[in-house]
């Protein structure tokens, strides 16, 4: 047992922390909130150029070999400064999928730049029926000659109308909830018959809705078997959610103080309002909600490297469910100790706040997990 | 005992509920129902409807305009029209303002302002809360220096909804800083046109404008825009607070909530299946409307107290904590039977006048934005704390 | 719309307060509950000669015709003394189900007995298995010479050693949950093949176990129709309903008088308890649940005579869920309130706490009705 | 990052387990399992058993028969023993009084006492509380007044847990009424048998005789019976109060029980299925199960801190607090899934001793007395209430 940080994990977090503070300050942030990008391309040229976004993959492919504690580190800072930018969704998840299936071609053709952060992932997962569940694929890909035919549409892809490539899952075979026949191919949305539609979403990051009319990807774009895609689909979201359980870690931290700080220097009825009982224990209650979060998304980091096993799977969703919970109420109390003022868009805490609570809308909401855990629970 | 209406009282409804169907337009109750931000058009031309029929100005008494309804219709109205869909009214004119100058109010103050209240000339909006005072309204610190035949009033106001609208505006003053704090305090009608006013808006989280800072500097108020005497403004503004709080608790907008969330959860799917047949959600959406059902039992026992001429105490502040949990919770609801749909931010479609492709659907362009938005009704009007630091204080006598 | 209590029923409230004020003292209770039968017999007697017991039940059978606003009323104040007495289950739900499903031969032989309290019944409506499904009836009752045959086992009958007339419900045809297919009979426990074990509940009234071995029981002895008793098993279970949670209010509000007192009179650091800003809300949301199941509990008795529809239903099970679940919050946080001392034995608010909680394990639980009332539910 | 044992601990963990399924005798693992009243010689038994094998005073040091376990070998060890059904220790002689003794006591009272804790000998009780006290400890009034070699003691203590079966009691009490609350009070070790005192039974809610009231009157203790100085007890008292609080959150003990849960959930039936299956029942229990592993990791962090040389803060207080709702959160489905089995109070078939076919199930005679017992994890050793005053001054400075 060991909660320590290596002296490189440390180093790690100084530098993603020196460079959120300063560069990501809440003007700063809202600036790249309304670019068109709608996040800061020079930040990600930094991340790209201090090799941070070279960490989560492995040394033989050009990486840092870096494991989901690092990444813990990493999207904590980013949590803590509410960043906009696609690590998670690019480095992370479209980059994990890559390396676990990319064949030697692929693995030449593509890994390096994504590695670099030149090229920037997005996996487009979720359907307008599928709430959640990935096994549940309308998209179709048809066999045609030297590759596919993809049709179909996929919703709220993160990462933005900048994705240089995007992931997406179609069915090759099978019915629409089958497990089997799901596969995955890399896309160019610059490719005939892509519309992508691009928005910002309510806690800051933009996404896009995808419609495909049959889309030509040629035979060397599917990722992995045909087919097989499911399995590495939910092993990957599973080191995603440990990376979003970390960014929500360092978003309730950044609450836990902007609050605590409030609950002593506002005064009301002649007071630091921070004497009042009840307060008091609502941020004790914040408190022990914090200190379970960050135990679960410690947890999370520490098995997402593991290999597949219902202990992992169960591990990873308990920890989604516990933090996405802890999240919310974090969120809602914080506003509830500030009064309006925690409601305006000028206050930072206004936008953790909807972060907290909006990314329970990515990989499952704790409703989603909480069924999911409990088909998993041992019972015996 | 009885819980049910009399037949009269059912005919009433059966009016109301007819009158209402027939005459919301379409397009309001469209934007009420998929939370979209109702503009001034929208608010106005709703209010001349009520205002033609003689609906409008429910709570006052006749010879004012009013309805002469009894306790129990006005309840019947308001519920029928929210879970009809009708916009909520923007209370500051004509139930907040209007019922003090016909309180304290002298003569001419009264022929002045209730027309125009009546007839939608005027738009009221309300100068209560100060940066830093919060649920501690007396703090308030906004001076009103007597000078001749004004009031030279400098300071700032917050909070202020829907200001951008209003040409009026109506205040609480500090006219005597010696006294203590409830007392030395005025309440003055102010023109929003006057010299010296300027309204800034506060944009909320949810990205809409509906709250404002107003600032004074140097403004002069003519003395006769004083209602009731000099500091004694504090008894206006309780008798503001305890008029009419049978509302508090919201519930037509709560049943109005509850079907719309039942419809969207019949459309959307999860696992191949309507998500209103899960059984996890299907079990907080009932336990939800059991807890609206016994806040309008509630509702209902203190109408008909207040009926017999009781006056609703401390048990006003239950059914407000209550009725924002409600509400908050379907809200929260609705957000995740959207699932990820709920994520998107188009702040165009929220915007009544959109007429271009929804995202997802038409109903899922707003709820994200309406539950982060509706996190106010635990805070304003006294936050909930407050609300049960006034039952303890009150019921309990802790 | 009226909540006000008529002349008559306003009597009947002080009638039965000052009897129970007068004979249900909590050491007086103690001895009831340690005596035999459980409870007392004196007590039940006044309750006859003062016309109580026959308040539930129409003129024309000799009843004085009350209806469940009545049943309220009494219910509330037995509540509040915590009363053992089976008037609940003897009068309401046994007594209805003799009044609704009677035929004339029947009426004249055992009404009479049961308005005047001389007779007591219980019903026998559980079993193993069925938690809280009335339609799960493995006890069967086979055709036989000039009567019937019942086997089977009913579980945690209320009602005492002491009850005189048992109805039992017994499958008579169709499947082990069928809805049809249920009968009901009239049994005299001292039939042969009756074993009736009995204890205490641990909220104090006393119950049995009923072991049926092939019991002969007479054709007169059935009560209404062949197989289609689950109906009137159901409506009169509402009834029922609607009077226990008429007595979990009575208990509820001597719970909150009772805690109130003591946040205003036990003093610690220095000060009452009750200037605590964490005990004055938690008191304030004791009273807001208070509030909600009153208001729950006058619904339940207005609707609880109305004709079987499904909004009755509906609204009887709301008032069963919200009740349960403030009974619970309210015992459960008037112990905490109290602390070491509402946990003891010899105070009564112990076991008013224990009434509250266990009173959700007749007729069905809040997860039960919460299930209920989901499938009950309008949805368009 | 690692949150896994070391293989040393594994090993430890397997040999802990192996001992414990090998030697735990089956009846008292029922018993616990089943939630009856253990008796006394039950608990000495394992005692015994436990002390034979050296691994009874785990947290002392080995010069006095300790097991010189790290940090977390001893929640290791806690957690095994708890969630493999084995009782919990009672910790007033062997973890509560020894530690003081060691900490404190002088080489005399050391070779007199700790001996006696170890063989089984001796069984202590704990004499805190005092009746108008509750969490305010410091208040209590209990005097020792100095006569020659003796103290002269007298007052009562109250919650005094298995003071009947005690032939020793630790109690605080007051040698000096003038001095500010925590001073003046001293740290006494008194014979139960000594003249004057006498113990009263208070019956809990759920009929157990588990905590008395001891009256002293009169009652003479030597002066050498007195731990630390004069004056000095609250020193040992706050030193006691601090001692290992990471088994506070009772993980092990939770476990088994939700264990035990599931397997009775799994047997209970509901429309003819196990109400395992039960999509609600389901839920509530995974949501305990993900926040029982959510403390198990809190602790975790806390263990290796503390095996770092940390000394646990307010952080105990949460899993203290967290711990003793999941537990109560376990008891009250425990009582649920048995639906109206969970009504019959048969004392007898609480007794370990008993032989007779069981009401309903085994396993149904307990859960709702087992239910109403453990109310008191929230209210003993500090209030879930004053744990969380406790969480607001240390950690977060308000």
């Amino acid at each position: 047992m060991d909660f320590n940080l290596t002296e490189e994990q440390q180093m790690l977090q100084d530098t993603v922390a020196r460079l959120v503070r300063e560069q990501y300050g809440f003007e700063a942030r809202e600036g790249f909130y309304r670019s068109e990008v709608g996040f800061s391309t020079a930040f990600w040229q930094q991340l790209s150029e201090l090799g941070l976004t070279a960490v989560p993959f492995d040394e033989a492919l050009g990486g840092f070999g870096g494991g989901c504690v690092d990444n813990l580190v990493i999207m904590t800072e980013l949590g803590r400064g509410l960043c906009l930018e696609p690590f998670l969704h690019s480095q992370i998840f479209g980059g994990g999928l890559l390396q676990q299936l990319a064949n030697p071609d692929q693995q030449q053709t593509l890994l390096p730049q994504v590695v670099s952060g030149e090229l920037q992932l997005a996996v487009a997962f979720e359907e307008p029926q599928s709430h959640y569940r990935l096994n549940d694929v309308a998209c179709r890909a048809e066999a045609v000659e030297g590759g596919w035919r993809i049709s179909g549409r996929k919703s709220v892809v993160i990462g933005g109308d900048s994705a240089d490539r995007i992931l997406v899952s179609a069915r090759t075979f099978g019915e629409q909830r089958d497990d089997s026949g799901i596969s995955l191919f890399v896309l160019d949305p610059a490719a005939e018959g892509v519309s992508r539609s691009g928005y910002p979403c309510i806690d800051g990051p933009r996404a896009f809705d995808l419609l495909l009319e049959k889309v030509f990807v040629p035979s060397g774009a599917m990722l992995g078997e045909e087919g097989q895609a499911l399995g590495a689909l939910r092993y990957q979201q599973g080191r995603a959610i440990a990376a979003q359980c970390a960014e929500a870690l360092g978003s309730m931290e950044e609450v836990f103080s902007l609050t605590l700080d409030y609950l002593k220097t506002r005064k009301q009825f002649g007071r630091p309002i921070g004497e009042f009982q009840v307060l008091q224990h609502r941020m004790a209650d914040i408190c022990s909600e914090l200190e379970q979060a960050r135990s679960m998304a410690i947890m999370a980091a520490c098995v997402a490297d593991e290999p597949d096993s219902d202990d992992r799977s169960r591990r990873l969703t308990a920890a989604k469910y516990i933090v996405a919970r802890a999240a919310r109420f974090v969120a809602e109390q914080a506003i509830q100790l500030h009064g309006g003022i925690g409601m305006t868009w000028e206050y930072s805490l206004s936008h953790h706040a909807k972060r907290l609570v909006m990314l329970s809308h990515q990989f499952g909401d704790d409703d989603h997990h909480l069924g999911v855990y409990a088909q998993l629970m041992q019972t015996a | 005992m009885n819980i049910r209406y009399t037949a009269d009282e059912l005919a009433f409804r059966d009016e109301v509920r007819a009158f209402v169907r027939q005459s919301l337009p379409a397009d309001i109750a469209t934007s009420v129902r998929l939370g979209k931000h109702l503009n001034k058009e929208q608010h106005q031309r709703w209010q001349r409807i009520l205002s033609t029929k003689g609906w409008y100005a429910a709570n006052w008494p006749v010879e004012h305009g009013g309805t002469g309804w009894t306790v129990v219709q006005k309840h019947i109205f308001q519920e029928e029209c929210a879970a009809l869909g009708a916009p909520r009214l923007i209370s500051f004119g004509v139930n907040m303002v209007a019922p003090v100058i016909i309180k304290f109010g002298t003569e001419q103050q009264k022929a002045c302002y209730l027309p125009r209240i009546l007839s939608g000339e005027d738009w009221w909006c309300q100068g209560y809360s100060e940066p830093g005072a919060g649920s501690d309204l007396a703090s308030l610190k906004t001076r009103a220096v007597r000078d001749g035949e004004h009031y030279v009033v400098n300071g700032q106001k917050t909070w202020t909804t829907l200001g951008q609208y209003a040409n009026r505006i109506f205040c609480l003053v500090r006219t005597d800083t010696d006294a203590r704090p409830q007392q030395g305090i005025s309440f003055l009608l102010i023109d929003m046109d006057s010299p010296g006013i300027s309204v800034r808006p506060i944009i909320t989280l949810d990205g809409e404008h509906e709250v404002n800072e107003v600032f004074f500097d140097n403004v002069r108020v003519p003395v006769q825009n004083r209602i009731g005497e000099e500091n004694r403004g504090w008894t206006c503004a309780k008798y503001l607070l305890t008029h009419e709080r049978t509302g508090q608790a919201g519930i037509g907008t709560s049943k109005a909530a509850l079907a719309h969330l039942k419809q969207v959860a019949a459309q959307e799917t999860c696992d191949g299946r309507p998500l209103i047949e899960d059984p996890l959600l299907r079990a907080q959406i009932a336990d939800i409307e059991m807890q609206l059902m016994a806040i309008e039992m509630s509702t209902l026992r203190i109408l008909a107290a207040a009926q017999a001429g009781g006056v609703p105490g401390a048990e006003s502040s239950i059914l407000k904590i209550k009725g924002s949990e409600i509400r908050q919770a379907i809200s929260h609801l609705m957000r995740k039977v959207l699932g990820p749909h709920a994520l998107p931010f188009v702040e165009a479609e929220l915007n009544p006048a959109f007429a271009g492709e929804p995202r997802h659907a038409d109903y899922s362009s707003a709820p994200a934005s309406e539950y982060f938005n509706l996190r106010k009704l635990s805070i304003y009007g006294g936050s909930n704390e407050i609300q049960k630091n006034i039952i303890a204080k009150m019921m309990l006598e802790l």
